[in-house]
């Protein structure tokens, strides 16, 4: 088990496809600009990423022109994401193939979602946590659903969705079933988002055409995990980059006729860090290695730690930055932003924490 | 005049001052000029630059009365910098002139300050700073640049460190100035930070002159000068007697006693060792006010703003946690100039960016704890290189 | 309020005396001798102490042989007494006569406490949160008491009392009411402790005689704040002294040609400990000067912040001092086993969090 | 002898091995002196020394084929110090004469060996040592202190690191022996630790008589010997494949399971993060094991025990505020010489005690958080002014 834990080349030359095209298309100073602009999502990366290098129908089967990988690489894919805080729907989009995987009579929307011809996103909070009773904001008619009738009408409100911005397709929960919904039948309001570059948004439905894809939530239960487990690892990369902008940065500045990364009130902060982060990607790759059931638990693992991990690592780039990390023309504020509303994102550290203890019986009293 | 000796001396002083002069029926800058000129201005200035040499501590006790008495203030937030750091250094720097021309106005709020210290290149380590003042006669032309200046775009003056000498060990080749705002040669631009608005500015100057008679302090003394300044600026943090549950504490409290479906058990505890924690600084600056007046001061100003530091960017990280949904949005991206900081106030969002900011503006945390382990705990200071080389050959 | 934050000169007098007389009869090396001595507890110093100073009738009235004093010349003791870790029942009999001052008819007890000729504790474990329902372990004859019938019969257990070895009362509570015991009609049998300057025992009560001092128990609850209280000073003294004793060692300690004091890391570390023993210092000075309901949210405050830094302090000396703070012939652990006992006495930190929510009107849910 | 190869070749060897020497039938040091010249002890020693020269993983296979038939083992755990620090030492270093006379009952656990390296004033900074050596024709005379040796008491020899130049810097003043532990003038007394008992022991050696033939590497070349000793040392840390909830962790957690009444709502969340950073610390393991068996070995290391010692410290601890009044009260104080050393043993104020020294002992918490800024991140190293003063002119 323990080579899980590890790389596969396979899995080095993805990271280095993507890690190259985030170079060029995506410098931190694009990625800025842009979150000011009336475009928060970058389309065009979307689709070099999700069409060009296949990030769109990773999970996809190839005979449904996906790439037919696992977890593992959507990982690695979403640990490059977060190193550039990119602005692509890769995340809603995974979380939706995952769960349009799990259900009947989804080959044709797959094949279009591998192509990248349609974007698509689950139409839940960002902050769900997996298998937490959801609210039910959406009600559809005709009800109870019957398989034998897959047209529906939808009403409801769903707030603070991410990656539906950019998405052609919405899977809404509604009364306990699942809709296939065309985003543009649904009023779509972006939200001013602590995380400037995955604006969410809140969707309202009003009588709202849709297709019931699936009675019944568990699959839903299943994607969110999935999308939990990833999240880990970009928010892995993410600390990563944290990490090493900080370091190299304490390496130059000097004060005081020393480089302040010769200090060692820093040094073993950053060396804390480090370690910390190591761990990180212990548990991240374990995320989305694990099956059965060591998956739940090893997700809950994954979030308890990567999600504090990743702020931590954010906030002390800003702070060892001094003033100008502080500043809007320094990329350090992306992170931390991205980096405490992924925290934020399926369910707080906390909340982890709590589930993980139901997992492995430690009850709380 | 008899001489002042109690609290109520001066009271019955004030009283006869507004028997003369009232403040509702005059203009507010006129009875402020009437004010200073009676010497009850700032009490321990000396006679004829608006006080009478008196303790510092019968300050409140006049400022209750003219409250009182409905009179106007000479709106101390926006001339803090003025009235806290640029006056005590001309009082105790400036020549006689200086003093004449510049501490009325300043008192009267008619003409406002900033600090021009801080640079890219030179924000804890003050003294390796590298605006440039070479000498043009009776002038001075001054190019370099500064950053993290607060109300920059509304100052007519500045006070000014600028090096002078970079042959020398950076400490003495410092020269410190007053400099007019309007001068040519002065660029002030907003400096975004990233809540998304501009609290402070950048200024750019550009061969800008400043004639000699506005230098303080003797040419290559500067860094004693500006040292006046920044212990002036330190007497100010620290000691305090809020109510309890003041600041964000008192917000996050009110959003968990109020709303009961954000209370996460799993999040009490932390809740209540930040409340604790909270609490406990409160009535550590209480002792420390005690102790300033009980004329016992301590270094507990450093310690009181890096604890602050660290609760506040406790707090708001947790309230965001405890919103969860509700976290992930914020309210205003867009780039605004704010009349004034409100730590407390806008989107639990804000809070969290603006309280990363406390640890770094006005004395990094780091900065605070080697003050503490230096200078109260006398542990040893670090190995210097940068004391006995020539600015110029630093490492930069 | 805030000049109560401070000490008075009195008080500072009061501070003097006692830390010359531990200076001069209870060096560290005395004390760890002590603790494999059949006597635990230093019988001259205590009478050295509480007669000859008067810490025994510290509380008592003057017109009772006491000094008439206040918590916080108690507070002050209780400082300089954490500082030694000295082994005198000061606390333990402190506590006895604060709840024997809120009893009636007790001058007669009180004037023996405050000559120094009896010495009394009270029969709880050292462990009691102040207002949280205790365990009955002691049960009593005839029952149920009144107020015309003082004498009793007690048979029970009590365990890990502080103090009590070397008292000379007990005051025991039993079916809901208060009784004196002599010690010499109790089997005590020591208690293998972690802090071995603080010996505890247990008490087995087998028909002792006993005599009712009062029906109910809110006198004891007050007692044990009292007793809260001023732990949280002797917390403070103790970690005022681990600071001091690891300053002055960092700044001798050479390692790679500096003093180890030198290095930021450990300057860091030492400056936050300072900045926490400056806020429990202010928080121990209130818990001791509150009054009225203000007095149970300060107490709980007090121990919440103060016995967390004495461990903090206890901890950090030992690492900072590296091989030789880990050693049996350097006082740091003697220091260590008194704060981590003293965190878990009278509740921990956590219990008084839990308290102080529900003074403070923060329910858990 | 042909060449083993694969697995399964050992394997057969073995078999044929332990066909002619049933380990049954005879005397356990006799098996063992056999395997050794047989080079079935430590394969990847040359023949001749225990070993065939084989790749190191193939130890495991060839460990389970003796111990499936009931061969006895050498004490590994007793004879540890020579296996891991010792014995690669004299290989690297030894001249033919030295590795014939001590491998083979090192090996076969004749002889224990100990390390003399740690002194009082030289702790973190080994290379600051002062047991001092003095030529004296064919032999050395030594005086000087040790401390924390682990089997000093029980120890035939010791590695021992002494100054032979105190003229020159201090790295280069250093000299490597093997010492006799039951010379004249070696006096080993048990060194007393916080948890009553004495694990480890000081030595004091007093005009103690090397010959010079039992020196290891040229006079004043110590300190790069003692490299190849701390080196070996360090890659015995760090990787491992423990289940879940092992050492510590699994203590706190069967208490809570088993144990309703100490349940504190209020610190399940510490418990529950404190498992997640077992969990992770134990996942983190497994990597480091997986990449140093795919030949990528990384400094993960001094990361391991790092995290190791501050989740034992936060464990134990938290424990203690579980039990309460249990936790008053400790098991025994008495001055004890344990076997073993066992963390997860004993009572619950033991363990909190011991834990302590995980962040001291074989390289402090401070030092290895310095080697993984320094050589993992590549951060700027402390201003030394310790290395080209020679060691009688230091600082101490």
């Amino acid at each position: 088990m323990s080579d899980e834990l590890l790389y596969s080349e396979t899995e080095e030359e993805l990271r280095a496809a993507v890690a190259d095209l985030l170079a060029a298309r995506a410098p931190w100073a694009a990625v800025l600009a842009r979150t000011e602009s009336s475009e928060p999502y970058d389309a065009d990366l979307w689709k070099a990423l999700g069409a060009g290098i296949g990030a769109a129908g990773l999970l996809v089967p190839e005979e449904l022109g996906g790439s037919g990988a696992s977890l593992r690489e959507a990982a690695v894919v979403a640990e490059e994401l977060g190193k550039a805080v990119a602005p692509v729907p890769f995340l809603g989009n995974l979380t939706a193939t995952a769960l349009l995987m799990a259900l009947p009579d989804t080959d044709d929307r797959l094949r279009l979602a591998a192509g990248g011809e349609q974007t698509i996103a689950v139409a839940v909070p960002f902050s769900t946590l997996p298998g937490n009773g959801r609210r039910n904001t959406v009600s559809v008619t005709p009800w109870p659903p019957r398989d034998d009738v897959r047209e529906a009408r939808l009403t409801g409100r769903v707030t603070s969705v991410a990656d539906a911005l950019p998405a052609d397709v919405l899977i809404v929960p509604a009364d306990g079933s699942l809709y296939a919904v065309r985003a543009a039948d649904v009023r779509r309001t972006p939200v001013t988002s602590l995380d400037m570059t995955r604006v969410l948004c809140d969707l309202e439905l009003e009588d709202s055409p849709g297709e019931l894809l699936a009675i019944g939530y568990s699959a839903l239960d299943e994607a969110l995990t999935v999308a939990a487990a990833v999240l880990a690892s970009e928010q892995l990369g993410l600390a990563e980059r944290c990490l090493s902008l900080t370091v190299e940065y304490v390496k130059t500045r000097h004060q005081f006729g020393r480089a302040i990364g010769s200090y060692q009130g820093l040094k073993h902060r950053l060396a804390q860090l480090w370690v910390q982060i190591a761990q990180a990607r212990a548990v991240a790759r374990h995320a989305v290695s694990a099956k059965g059931e060591e998956r739940a638990i090893a997700v809950a693992v994954a979030q308890a730690h990567c999600s504090v991990v990743a702020v931590q690592a954010a906030e002390e780039c800003v702070q060892m930055h001094g003033g100008i990390g502080f500043t809007w023309e320094h990329p350090a504020h992306l992170y931390l932003k991205r980096a405490k509303s992924a925290s934020l994102a399926f369910g707080t550290a906390a909340r982890h924490r709590g589930r993980l203890a139901e997992l492995v019986g430690l009850p709380v009293s | 005049m008899p001489t002042l000796t109690t609290p109520h001396d001066l009271e019955n002083r004030i009283h006869e001052f507004l028997a003369a002069h009232d403040p509702l029926a005059m203009e507010e800058r006129e009875f402020l000029r009437n004010r200073f000129d009676a010497g009850l201005a700032w009490l321990h200035y000396p006679p004829g630059l608006g006080g009478q040499s008196l303790p510092r501590d019968l300050q409140p006790v006049a400022e209750k009365v003219f409250a009182d008495a409905g009179a106007p203030d000479n709106d101390p937030r926006r001339i803090g910098i003025g009235l806290g750091m640029a006056a005590p250094t001309i009082l105790a720097f400036g020549t006689d002139e200086q003093k004449k021309r510049w501490l009325r106005p300043l008192w009267c709020g008619e003409e406002v300050w900033c600090q021009l210290f801080s640079e890219p290149g030179a924000g804890s380590d003050l003294a390796a700073l590298a605006t440039r003042a070479v000498r043009d006669g009776d002038e001075w032309i001054v190019n370099g640049q500064k950053v993290w200046t607060s109300m920059a775009h509304e100052a007519r003056w500045a006070i000014l460190v600028t090096r002078t000498d970079p042959d020398v060990p950076k400490h003495q080749g410092l020269t410190y100035f007053v400099l007019d705002m309007t001068a040519p040669g002065v660029e002030v631009r907003p400096l975004r930070q990233i809540t998304g608005e501009a609290e402070f500015n950048e200024v750019f100057l550009t061969d800008v002159r400043i004639p000699d008679d506005q230098r303080l302090g003797a040419v290559g003394d500067g860094w004693r000068v500006a040292q006046t300044t920044l212990m002036n600026e330190r007497v100010a943090i620290g000691g305090g007697t809020a109510p309890r549950e003041s600041g964000m504490i008192g917000v996050l409290a009110e959003t968990w006693r109020n709303r009961p479906e954000i209370r996460e058990p799993a999040l009490h505890d932390r809740l209540m060792t930040l409340w604790v924690a909270a609490e406990a600084a409160r009535l550590t600056a209480m002792r420390l006010s005690a102790q300033l007046a009980a004329g016992q001061p301590g270094p507990e100003g450093s310690a009181a703003k890096y604890a602050f530091a660290t609760l506040n960017q406790q707090l708001s990280g947790l309230e965001l946690e405890l919103l969860g949904e509700e976290g992930l949005r914020y309210d205003d991206w867009t780039m605004r100039r704010p009349d004034t900081v409100d730590f407390v106030g806008r989107s639990p969002g804000y809070r969290y960016l603006r309280a990363k900011g406390n640890s770094i503006e006005g004395g990094t945390s780091e900065i605070l704890l080697n003050i503490i382990a230096e200078r109260v705990l006398g542990l040893p200071g670090e190995i210097r290189t940068d004391k006995d080389v020539a600015w110029k050959d630093l490492a930069r």
